[in-house]
C-alpha cells in the first residue's frame, strides 16, 4: 500500500476513536435536550465536577478543606484513607443523583414553560455555580485520574498491522490507543441502552413528551420534576464517563470542562434530539476533522481542528436544518 | 343604477360581484404518504365571499397555505387576476395584496397589539434603514401616517383599550380580533380567513361578521372564509367550496350546498336549515 | 335533556378564588362554582372572562404561567388541592385538557394517546387505546403520523383521546370544540355524555359555543370578566332571555342571521 | 403616588412614538445624560475609568449590539467574541494604514467592515435556526479566531502576533495608547455609545424593528403576511455586527491597548455579551445597559467585598465569586425570566398603581 | 510598607500553574517580613489580585493595585504583559515578566519600565538547540526538530529564533500549533509518529502540556528527545502520564528541589505558622521555586533601590532604578540560602533581559523529581541581540519612543 494510504488510514482510525470520546460528551447534552429541551451548557463543567469529585472520593480528600481551613485555622487534608475505584464510581454517581435533584429542586422547577434561551440561561448560571462550587470542594489543582483503564498505543495493534506496510520501513503498524478503544465499547453500549430507554419505555416516552409541551406533559400527569431528576441523572452518569476517559488523558482539571466545545459540532450534526446522532455525529466529526488537518492542514498553518468541525457541522446544516438524525423541525402555519 | 359589466353580477342584497380573480386549477397537494389535496379546482371572483368547508383533516388549510404560497403543490396552478402566478414565496404572494389570518393563531407574542397591527402595514412603508435609523424624513412621516391608520382599524374593532399590551397576554378572542386587524391593516384586495370564529361565543360571532361584511362592503374586498359554524357559513357566503379527504365535494351557493346529499353525508350530517 | 346531577355530592368546590398573574395583573375577583359529582356542569363566558384561568386554577397549572391564586380555595372530595403539583391531581383522577389542543408535536398520535396512561400503574391501556379509536376512528388512520403535522381537529381529538387514557374521574374541558366541524362537535358532546352516564365521569368544561353545552351540560356557571354573574340548571339558563340574546343568538323569532345582525347594531363607516 | 402617566395626555401619535412617553421619564433620562456628560468626566480616575466605566461603556454597545439579532430578531449568535475581533483588527489595520484620519472614523469603518463580515455569516441563518443556529456561529467564532492568529498581514507581522494600539487622537486629545487621559477615553466611548443607543432605538421603534421582531415571534407567520425573510435576517445581521464591530475596536484600542486575539476575542467574549443580554433583558435597550451593567460590576463589586472587604483569600474568593455570580443568574431568572428590563417594568406598573396592590 | 501586587490565576484553565508559582511569590515576602521585618526594615505587603489569566481581569487588577504605591508587577501571563507595558510606562510602574511577555522587552534603552531577566523566550529556544548540539557532537544538521506550541502569541515567541538557528545549524524545522486549551492533540502526535522527528520541542502551558506528554508517551516517543520550555517542565505536567514520562527534559533558568536552606526558614517562618498561602506541599515544585526566585529577585532589587536612594520606603521610580542596577551573584545567593539556585547576572539600561544563561533539567519519574542536568549555559547571544534589536525598533518607531538610555 502506499504510503499516503496507509497514513489516510490511520488518520481516520484515530478519527474514528477521536469522534467516539467527542459523542459521549455529545451524549449527555443529547439526553437533556430531548427530556427537556434545555439545551445544557453546563454538561462540560458536570463531567469536570464528577471526574474530580471521583478522584476526590478515591484520594480521601476532605471536601471544602481549602474553605474549612481558612474559615477555621485548622490544617486538614485528607482523610487518609483510599477508596477503591468501583465503589468511589459508584459514590460518585450518587452525589450525581444528588446534584440532578438539587438542579430539579431550586432550578427548573421554578422555570417550567419558559422559553429555551431563559432555561440555556440557567443552566449557564448553573455552569458557573457548579464551577465554583466544585472548585471550592475539591481544589482548582490538578489530579491525576487513575481508576485503572489501559493507556497508550496498543502494541497488539501495532505489530499485527505492520504487514500492511509490505516492507516499508516507515511504517510501524497501526496506531490506536487503548484508552480509545475502551471508551468505545462503553459508548457502544451507552447508546444502546439509552436508544431503547428513549424509545420503547413509558418513561422514555414521558420525557420526550415533556421536551415538547411542559404544560401538557403536566396537564396528563407527567411529574416534569421526576422525569427531570431522573434524565440528570442519566445525563450525570453519561458526564461521569466522559469525565473519566478524558481525564484520564489530560489529568483533571479547569480545561475539562471545555470539552464540551468539542461536544457542540458534533450535536449540531447528528441532530440535538437524536442518541445514535450523537455517535454518528461525532465519528464523521473525528474523522472530517482529522482528515482536514493531515490533509489541508500543513498548507494553512495548522490548528484547523477548532474551527473545521464546526463549519463541516454548518455546511451539513445548510442541507439539513436538523441535523442528520434530528427531529424534523416542524413548521407549520 | 351604474352599469354591471358583463362577467359580473349584483347579489340580493345589492353588492356587485366581479369576475373572476383567483382560479385554482387541478391543486393536489402531498406530504409524503398523506394526500392533502387532490385535484382540486375552483375560482374566487371579485367582491364575493366565498366559504371553504369539509369536516377536520379534509384540506380546507391547506388549501390556503396553497394560496398564500406556503406551501407548494406537487400539480396544478394559481391563477391570480387573469395570469398564471409563477414559483412566488410567501412574502411575495402577500406583497401582492393578499393578507390571512391564521387557525391556529399567528400572532407575534412578544409585540403590542398596535406593534402587531402595524406589521400589517408593511407594504405601505418603504422608508430605508439610515431614515429609519435616523429617525427622519420618510420613517417619521410614514410612522405616523400609519399610525393614524391603524388606530381606525383599532378603533372599528374595539381593541383600543389594549393597543399597548403585549399580544402574549390576551384572552383567545380577542387575539383572533388583533388577528383580522393585522390583517385588514394591510389593506388586502383578497383576505384569506381560517376559522375566524372558532373559540367565539354567539355575540362576538356576530361583531366579527359585522367587520367582515363590512369590509367586504366598504372595499369590495375578496374574502375567502374557512369556517365550521354552518350558521355563519350560511349566512355569510355568496358560494361555499365543500372539501372531504382532500377532494372538492360540492360548490356552489349556499343553498345548493346545504342540499347536496354528498355534502349531507360527508360533512353536515344532517340538513342544516 | 338529561337528569340533573345523580347525585347531590360535590366532588369539587371553588371558594371565592381569586388569580393574580405575574404578580400585577387581577384576573379572577372571586369565583365560587360547585360541581357535582358525576354531573357535567359548563363554564360559559366571553373572550377573557376567565374561564380558562379557573380551569388551570383549579388544576393547578397557573404556576406554569406565572399566575397564582392568592385568595379562596379549592376542595376536591373535600380536601384542599392548591397544594399538589398536576401530577398529583392527575393521579387523583383530575385532569384537564387545554384549551389550544397541546398535544406533543414530535411523537405519534399513538404515543400521545400512550402518554395519558402515564399515572396508571394497572389497567387495560391497549383496551383502553382501542376505546379511544372506536371514539375516534380518524385517529386510528393517523396513528403513526407525527401529531405535529395533523389538522386542528385531528389534534383536539388527540387532546381528548389523551385525557380518556388516564381514567380520569373529573375532566376539565377547556373548549372542547373550538375548531370541529358540527359532526364532531355533536360526536364529542355525545362521547362526554356518554361518559358521564355509562363511566360516571364529571366533567366541568369551559365553551363558547353555548348552544350545544346547554343541551348537553346540567348545570352552568356565567363567568364575565372575572365575576360569575349568573347560574342555575342548564334548562333555566336556556330560557333566560339575556342568555338567549347574548349567548344562543336567538331573538324572539328564532335565530336571527348573521347578515342581518349588523342591520341594527351597524355602525357608520369606519374609515373615512 | 410617585409614578404616574395619568394627566400626560397626548394629542398627535408623533409624541406617542416618543423614546419615553412619560413625562417623568423623559426628564430623568435628561438628567442621567447631562450627569454622564458633563458631571462624571470631573469625577473619574484611571481606576474607575479602566475597571469599571470603560467595560460597561464598550459592553453596552456590543450587548445592545447582539441585543438587535438576539432579543429582537430572534436569531441567536455565539459569535459576537469573533465579531469583536473582526472590530478590533479592522481598526487596527485602519489605524496603522492612515495614522492621519481621526480614529472616530476608524471606529465606524472598523463597524462597517465587521458588518460586512457579520452579513456573510449571518447568510446560514436562513436555513437554520434555534440551538442549531447558535451552535453555527461558533463557526465563525473559532474561524475568525483562527484566521486573524493564522494570517500574519493581520497583525502587521509582528513577532507574538499581538497587535497594540497606537497614540491617536480625537481633537487633538489622545484617546489611545499610553497617554490617554481618564476622561477623555470614557467621553469618547459615551460619545459612541449614545449614538448607537440613540439609533438602535430608532430601529427597534419603527418598521425594521417590528419585522425583525416578526421575525423572531414566528418567522413562518412573518413570511406569510410579508415579511422579506432574507432582508429582515440579514439586516439585523447587519446593524448587529456593526454594533458588535465598533465595540470590538474600542475594546481592543481605548481600553486595552493590546490584545491577543484567541484571549481577548475568545469564546468566552461571546458568552459574556449573551449573558449580558439575557439577564438584561432580551429585546430591550435598557436591558442591554443593565445586563452590562450587572455584569461588569458585580464581579468587581463581590471581589471587592470578598478580598478588600473581608479580607478572604483571592483563590477562595473566586470560586465564591463563580458560585454567587452563578446563583444570582438563576435567582433572577427564577425571579423574571424576561431579565432585568422586565423587573423594571413591573415594578413601574406597580408604582403606577401604588398604593393599590392591583 | 512596600507593596507587592501579585497578579495571580488560582482559578481558571491555567491554575493548574498559577497557584504554585503565587503561592511562591506570596510565601517568599511573608518569610521576609516574619523573619528580617520586611525589606530593609519596612515590612511589605502583597496585594493578590485574581487575573483567572484573562487580560480584562488583568487591566482591572492592574488598575485597582496601582493606587496603592505597587513598587513591581508580575503578572505571568504574555497577554496581560502586553497590556501592560504602554501602562506601566505612563505610569512609571516596573514591570517584571521572568521568562515570559514581550521577549525584545530586554532591550532597555525602548522598554525604559520592563524587565525579563534572567532570561527570555529567545534565550529558552537558544538554550534547547544548544543543548542538542551539546549532546550530539555539535552537529544536528539535517536532523528534524518539531515544535509543537500554544497557537497564541506566547507559543509563537521560539518560532523566530528558531527559524534563526536553522539557517546557523541547517536542522529541519516542523511548527505544530496547538489552539487553546490543547484537551484534543492526536493529529499532532499522529504528525510526529509518521514524520519521527529526532527531538520535539514544546512551547505550552497549562493542560496542553500534559495532554502533550501523555500522548508522546503513547506513540513512544523516546522522552529524553523531548525538551520544554520552562513553562512546561512542572511537576503536574508530567505526573498524569505516569512513569512513561521518565526522562523528559525541560529547560530553566533556576534550580529545582526543595535542598536550599530558605527552604527550611519558609517551613518554620511561614509554613509552620500557618501563614502560608497554599497548603505548605508545594515548597521544592519547579513553579513554586520559580515564584519565590520572582520574588527574591524583587527584594534584592528594592534593597537595591534602598541602598542608591538612602531611603527605605521607595517609590516604584526607584524600584525601577534598582531593578536596573541589581547585580545577583553566588555571594548575595548563598547568603540568601539559596545557593546555586540561578545564575548570577547584572542588569543595564541597555540590557533588560540579564545574561539569558539556560540550563536543562530532567524528570525522574521513579523518584518524582526534577533535577538539573546541564548548567546554565550561555545562549546564541548574535542571534537574539540581532533579534532584540530589530523587534524594539519597531515598536519604538511605532510608539515615537526615542530609545536611549537617560
Ligand atoms: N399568562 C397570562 N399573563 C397575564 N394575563 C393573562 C395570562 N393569561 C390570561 N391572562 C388574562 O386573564 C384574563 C382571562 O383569561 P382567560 O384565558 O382565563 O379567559 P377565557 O375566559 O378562557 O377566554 P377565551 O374564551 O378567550 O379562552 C384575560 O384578560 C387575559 O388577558
Ligand atoms: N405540513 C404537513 N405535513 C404533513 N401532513 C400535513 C401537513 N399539513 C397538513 N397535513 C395533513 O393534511 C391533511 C389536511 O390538513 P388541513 O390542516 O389542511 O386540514 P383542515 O381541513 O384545515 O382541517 P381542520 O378543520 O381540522 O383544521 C391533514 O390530514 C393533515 O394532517
Ligand atoms: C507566563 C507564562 C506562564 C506563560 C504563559 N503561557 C504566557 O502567557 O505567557
Ligand atoms: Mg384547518
Ligand atoms: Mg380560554
Amino acid at each position: 500500500m502506499p504510503e499516503s494510504l496507509l497514513y489516510g488510514t490511520e488518520v481516520v482510525l484515530n478519527g474514528l476513536m477521536a469522534g467516539v470520546l467527542y459523542a459521549l460528551v455529545a451524549l449527555g447534552f443529547v439526553l437533556i435536550y430531548k427530556a427537556s429541551g434545555i439545551f445544557n451548557y453546563a454538561q462540560g463543567v458536570m463531567a469536570l465536577f464528577s471526574a474530580a469529585t471521583l478522584v476526590g472520593i478515591m484520594k480521601g480528600q476532605v471536601p471544602f478543606a481549602h474553605l474549612i481551613n481558612a474559615a477555621l485555622g485548622t490544617e486538614i487534608h485528607h482523610f487518609g484513607w483510599h477508596v477503591p475505584a468501583l465503589l468511589a464510581i459508584l459514590l460518585t454517581m450518587g452525589v450525581m443523583v444528588l446534584l440532578a435533584w438539587a438542579v430539579q429542586k431550586f432550578v427548573f422547577r421554578h422555570l417550567v414553560n419558559q422559553e429555551p434561551i431563559i432555561l440555556f440561561m440557567a443552566t449557564i448560571g448553573l455552569a458557573y455555580f457548579l464551577e465554583g462550587f466544585g472548585d471550592l470542594m475539591w481544589g482548582s489543582d490538578i489530579k491525576k485520574m487513575d481508576v485503572g483503564l489501559p493507556q497508550g498505543g496498543s502494541f497488539w495493534i501495532e505489530e499485527n498491522t505492520q504487514w500492511l506496510g509490505f516492507g516499508n520501513e516507515n511504517f510501524y503498524g497501526f496506531f490506536l490507543d487503548q484508552l480509545d478503544l475502551v471508551a468505545t465499547a462503553i459508548a457502544a453500549v451507552l447508546v444502546i441502552a439509552l436508544v431503547l430507554f428513549s424509545q420503547y419505555t413509558k418513561q422514555g416516552r414521558a420525557m420526550r413528551a415533556v421536551a415538547d409541551d411542559h404544560q401538557a406533559a403536566l396537564s396528563v400527569g407527567i411529574s416534569l420534576n421526576f422525569i427531570w431528576v431522573m434524565v440528570w441523572s442519566v445525563a450525570g452518569f453519561v458526564a461521569l464517563v466522559a469525565g473519566i476517559m478524558w481525564g484520564a488523558k489530560s489529568g483533571v482539571q479547569f480545561s475539562l470542562s471545555l470539552i464540551a466545545l468539542k461536544a457542540l459540532p458534533v450535536l449540531m450534526l447528528g441532530g440535538f434530539t437524536s442518541i445514535p446522532g450523537a455517535i454518528v455525529g461525532g465519528l464523521i466529526i473525528g474523522v472530517g476533522e482529522k482528515l482536514f488537518e493531515f490533509t489541508v492542514g500543513p498548507l494553512v498553518g495548522g490548528a484547523t481542528e477548532n474551527w473545521f468541525a464546526y463549519v463541516l457541522a454548518l455546511v451539513f446544516l445548510v442541507f439539513r436544518p436538523q441535523g442528520l438524525f434530528g427531529e424534523k423541525i416542524i413548521e407549520r402555519v | 343604477m351604474t352599469q354591471v359589466p358583463a362577467d359580473s353580477y349584483v347579489t340580493e342584497d345589492g353588492r356587485t360581484i366581479g369576475p373572476t380573480v383567483m382560479e385554482m386549477k387541478n391543486i393536489t397537494l402531498r406530504f409524503g404518504g398523506v394526500k392533502a389535496i387532490t385535484d382540486i379546482s375552483f375560482d374566487i371572483r371579485e367582491g364575493e365571499i366565498r366559504a371553504i368547508i369539509g369536516p377536520n383533516g379534509a384540506g380546507k388549510s391547506s388549501m390556503l397555505n396553497v394560496i398564500s404560497g406556503f406551501y407548494v403543490p406537487q400539480e396544478g396552478e394559481v391563477w391570480y387576476k387573469g395570469a398564471k402566478r409563477p414559483a412566488m414565496k410567501p412574502y411575495q404572494v402577500a406583497q401582492q395584496g393578499i393578507a390571512r389570518t391564521f387557525q391556529n393563531i399567528a400572532l407575534f407574542e412578544g409585540m403590542s397589539v398596535l406593534d402587531n397591527v402595524m406589521t400589517g402595514r408593511l407594504r405601505q412603508m418603504n422608508a430605508n434603514l439610515i431614515q429609519q435609523a435616523l429617525w427622519k424624513g420618510r420613517a417619521e412621516k410614514e410612522e405616523v401616517e400609519n399610525r393614524a391608520f391603524v388606530e381606525k382599524i383599532i378603533d372599528f374593532l374595539e381593541i383600543q383599550h389594549i393597543r399597548k399590551t403585549p399580544v402574549g397576554r390576551l384572552p383567545y378572542g380577542l387575539k383572533k380580533r388583533v388577528e383580522l386587524a393585522r390583517a385588514l391593516a394591510a389593506e388586502p384586495s383578497i383576505l384569506l380567513l381560517d376559522e375566524p370564529m372558532a373559540g367565539m361565543n354567539v355575540e362576538e360571532k356576530e361583531d366579527m361578521s359585522r367587520f367582515i361584511l363590512d369590509m367586504n362592503d366598504e372595499f369590495g374586498t375578496t374574502i375567502a372564509l374557512i369556517e365550521h359554524d354552518m350558521g355563519v357559513v350560511m349566512d355569510l357566503s355568496d358560494r361555499v367550496v365543500v372539501m372531504d379527504y382532500g377532494k372538492k365535494i360540492g360548490d356552489g351557493t349556499p343553498d345548493e350546498v346545504r342540499n347536496n346529499q354528498d355534502v349531507i353525508d360527508a360533512y353536515l350530517g344532517v340538513a342544516h336549515d | 335533556m338529561l337528569d340533573a346531577g345523580r347525585t347531590e355530592e360535590t366532588l369539587l368546590e371553588v371558594n371565592n378564588i381569586e388569580v393574580i398573574y405575574n404578580h400585577v395583573i387581577l384576573v379572577l375577583k372571586g369565583v365560587s362554582l360547585s360541581v357535582p359529582k358525576g354531573g357535567i356542569t359548563a363554564l360559559l363566558g366571553g373572550n377573557g372572562a376567565g374561564k380558562t384561568t379557573t380551569l388551570k386554577a383549579i388544576s393547578n397549572l397557573l404556576h406554569s404561567e406565572r399566575g397564582e391564586v392568592t385568595k379562596g380555595s379549592i376542595n376536591y372530595r373535600g380536601e384542599p388541592v392548591a397544594d399538589l403539583d398536576p401530577a398529583a391531581l392527575v393521579k387523583k383522577g383530575v385532569i384537564q385538557v387545554m384549551e389550544g389542543r397541546h398535544c406533543f408535536e414530535h411523537l405519534t398520535v399513538e404515543e400521545n394517546l400512550l402518554t395519558g396512561a402515564y399515572t396508571r400503574s394497572g389497567g387495560d391501556v391497549a383496551a383502553d387505546l382501542e376505546m379511544v379509536y372506536d371514539y375516534f376512528p380518524r385517529l386510528k388512520t393517523r396513528r403513526k403520523s407525527q401529531a405535529g403535522y395533523t389538522s386542528g381537529g385531528e389534534q383536539q381529538m388527540v387532546a381528548i383521546g389523551r385525557a380518556l387514557m388516564s381514567r380520569p374521574e373529573c375532566i376539565l374541558l377547556d373548549e372542547p370544540s373550538m375548531g370541529l366541524a358540527p359532526q364532531l362537535v355533536e360526536e364529542i358532546f355525545t362521547i362526554v355524555k356518554d361518559l358521564n352516564e355509562k363511566e360516571g365521569n364529571t366533567f366541568l368544561l369551559a365553551e363558547q359555543n353555548t348552544n350545544v353545552a346547554l343541551r348537553f351540560a346540567h348545570y352552568g356557571y356565567i363567568l364575565e370578566s372575572g365575576r360569575v354573574v349568573m347560574d342555575g340548571p342548564a334548562a333555566d339558563l336556556r330560557e333566560n332571555p339575556d342568555v338567549k340574546e347574548f349567548y344562543l343568538g336567538m331573538s324572539d323569532d328564532g335565530r336571527k342571521s348573521f347578515r342581518d345582525v349588523r342591520s341594527y347594531r351597524r355602525r357608520k363607516r369606519w374609515l373615512s | 403616588m410617585f409614578y404616574r402617566e395619568a394627566g400626560d395626555f397626548k394629542t398627535n401619535y408623533a409624541d406617542d412614538n416618543q423614546t419615553f412617553p412619560i413625562k417623568f421619564d423623559r426628564y430623568r433620562y435628561y438628567a442621567l445624560m447631562l450627569f454622564a456628560f458633563i458631571v462624571v468626566p470631573f469625577l473619574i480616575n484611571d481606576y474607575w475609568v479602566n475597571a469599571i466605566f470603560l467595560p460597561f461603556l464598550i459592553y453596552s454597545i456590543a450587548a445592545i449590539g447582539l441585543n438587535i439579532l438576539v432579543g429582537y430578531c430572534g436569531q441567536v449568535s455565539l459569535g459576537t467574541g469573533g465579531f469583536m475581533a473582526v472590530g478590533a483588527y479592522a481598526c487596527y489595520k485602519l489605524m496603522t494604514s492612515f495614522p492621519e484620519i481621526s480614529i472616530f472614523i476608524h471606529v465606524l469603518l472598523a463597524g462597517g467592515v465587521t458588518a460586512l463580515v457579520g452579513v456573510l455569516f449571518g447568510l446560514p441563518s436562513l436555513r437554520i435556526k434555534g440551538f442549531y443556529l447558535a451552535v453555527a456561529t461558533l463557526a465563525a467564532q473559532f474561524f475568525l479566531v483562527w484566521l486573524f492568529n493564522r494570517v500574519p498581514w493581520f497583525y502587521n507581522y509582528s513577532a507574538s502576533g499581538q497587535i497594540s494600539a497606537p497614540e491617536r487622537t480625537v481633537f487633538g486629545v489622545a484617546v489611545t495608547g499610553p497617554n490617554t487621559s481618564a476622561w477623555a477615553t470614557y467621553l469618547f466611548c459615551l460619545v459612541l455609545l449614545t449614538i448607537v443607543g440613540l439609533i438602535a432605538r430608532n430601529l427597534t421603534r419603527g418598521m425594521q424593528g417590528r419585522k425583525w421582531m416578526a421575525i423572531r415571534d414566528m418567522d413562518i407567520a412573518a413570511e406569510i403576511i410579508g415579511v422579506n425573510p432574507l432582508k429582515a435576517k440579514l439586516s439585523a445581521f447587519a446593524v448587529s455586527s456593526f454594533f458588535i464591530g465598533v465595540a470590538g475596536a474600542l475594546y481592543f484600542s481605548v481600553y486595552l491597548g493590546a490584545v491577543e486575539v484567541g484571549e481577548a476575542f475568545g469564546i468566552n467574549q461571546s458568552f459574556l455579551v449573551l449573558f449580558m443580554i439575557i439577564i438584561g433583558g432580551l429585546g430591550s435597550i435598557f436591558g442591554s445597559f443593565a445586563g452590562a451593567a450587572f455584569l461588569v460590576l458585580m464581579p468587581v463589586l463581590l471581589k471587592n467585598v470578598l478580598v478588600g472587604g473581608l479580607g478572604w483569600p483571592t483563590d477562595i474568593a473566586a470560586h465564591l465569586e463563580f458560585l454567587i455570580v452563578g446563583a444570582l443568574i438563576i435567582v433572577f431568572l427564577i425571579a423574571e425570566p424576561h431579565g432585568l428590563a422586565q423587573l423594571w417594568r413591573v415594578a413601574k406598573e406597580k408604582l403606577r398603581l401604588w398604593p393599590f396592590p392591583h | 510598607d512596600l507593596v507587592f501586587p501579585s497578579l495571580s490565576y488560582r482559578t481558571g484553565p491555567y491554575a493548574a500553574g498559577g497557584i504554585p508559582f503565587a503561592d511562591g511569590y506570596a510565601d517568599y515576602f511573608t518569610l521576609l517580613n516574619e523573619r528580617d521585618g520586611g525589606i530593609g526594615g519596612v515590612p511589605t505587603r502583597l496585594l493578590e489580585c485574581e487575573t483567572g489569566y484573562n487580560t480584562a481581569k488583568g487591566v482591572e487588577c492592574y488598575e485597582s493595585t496601582k493606587g496603592e504605591g505597587a513598587l513591581v508587577y508580575q503578572p505571568l501571563s504574555t497577554g496581560i504583559t502586553y497590556q501592560l507595558i504602554p501602562k506601566v510606562t505612563a505610569d512609571g510602574i516596573p514591570l517584571h515578566t521572568m521568562g515570559y511577555g514581550r521577549t525584545s522587552a530586554a532591550n532597555g534603552e525602548v522598554f525604559s519600565n520592563v524587565f525579563n531577566y534572567p532570561s527570555n523566550y529567545w534565550d529558552g529556544a537558544s538554550g534547547a538547540i544548544n543543548y542538542l548540539l551539546e549532546s550530539n557532537g555539535g552537529d544536528i544538521s539535517g536532523k528534524k526538530i518539531a515544535l509543537v506550541y500554544h497557537n497564541s502569541a506566547y507559543g509563537k515567541e521560539p518560532i523566530r529564533t528558531l527559524e534563526e538557528l536553522q539557517k546557523k545549524h541547517g536542522y529541519e524545522l516542523t511548527l505544530l500549533p496547538v489552539d487553546h486549551p490543547g484537551q484534543e492533540q492526536k493529529s499532532q502526535w499522529l504528525q510526529i509518529r509518521r514524520e519521527r522527528p529526532d527531538f520535539v520541542v514544546m512551547w505550552g502551558w497549562g493542560v496542553m502540556n500534559q495532554v502533550a506528554i501523555q500522548e508522546a508517551s503513547n506513540i513512544r516517543f523516546p522522552m529524553e528527545n523531548f525538551i520544554g520550555v520552562w513553562w512546561s517542565g512542572a511537576e503536574h505536567d508530567v505526573l498524569p502520564a505516569g512513569d512513561k514520562a521518565n526522562g523528559y527534559k525541560a529547560v530553566t533558568f533556576h534550580n529545582v528541589g526543595r535542598d536550599f536552606p530558605v527552604f527550611d526558614d519558609i517551613q518554620k517562618y511561614v509554613v509552620d505558622t500557618g501563614k502560608a498561602a497554599g497548603a505548605g506541599d508545594q515548597i521544592g515544585n519547579v513553579l513554586y521555586n520559580r515564584g519565590m526566585y520572582a520574588a527574591m529577585l524583587a527584594a534584592e532589587a528594592a534593597k537595591t533601590a534602598q541602598e542608591m536612594h538612602g531611603t527605605a520606603e521607595i517609590t516604584p521610580a526607584m524600584m525601577r532604578d534598582g531593578m536596573e542596577a541589581l547585580v545577583i551573584d553566588e555571594a548575595k545567593m548563598t547568603a540568601l540560602g539559596m545557593p546555586n539556585f540561578g545564575p548570577s547576572f547584572n542588569v543595564s539600561c541597555e540590557n533588560h533581559g540579564g545574561p539569558g544563561l539556560v540550563g536543562m533539567t530532567q524528570w525522574d519519574a521513579a523518584n518524582q523529581t526534577w533535577s538539573m542536568i546541564s548548567d546554565f549555559k550561555e545562549t546564541d547571544g548574535e542571534v537574539i541581540g540581532a533579534l532584540v534589536a530589530e523587534d524594539s525598533a519597531s515598536y519604538a518607531a511605532e510608539n515615537n519612543i526615542e530609545a536611549g538610555c537617560k
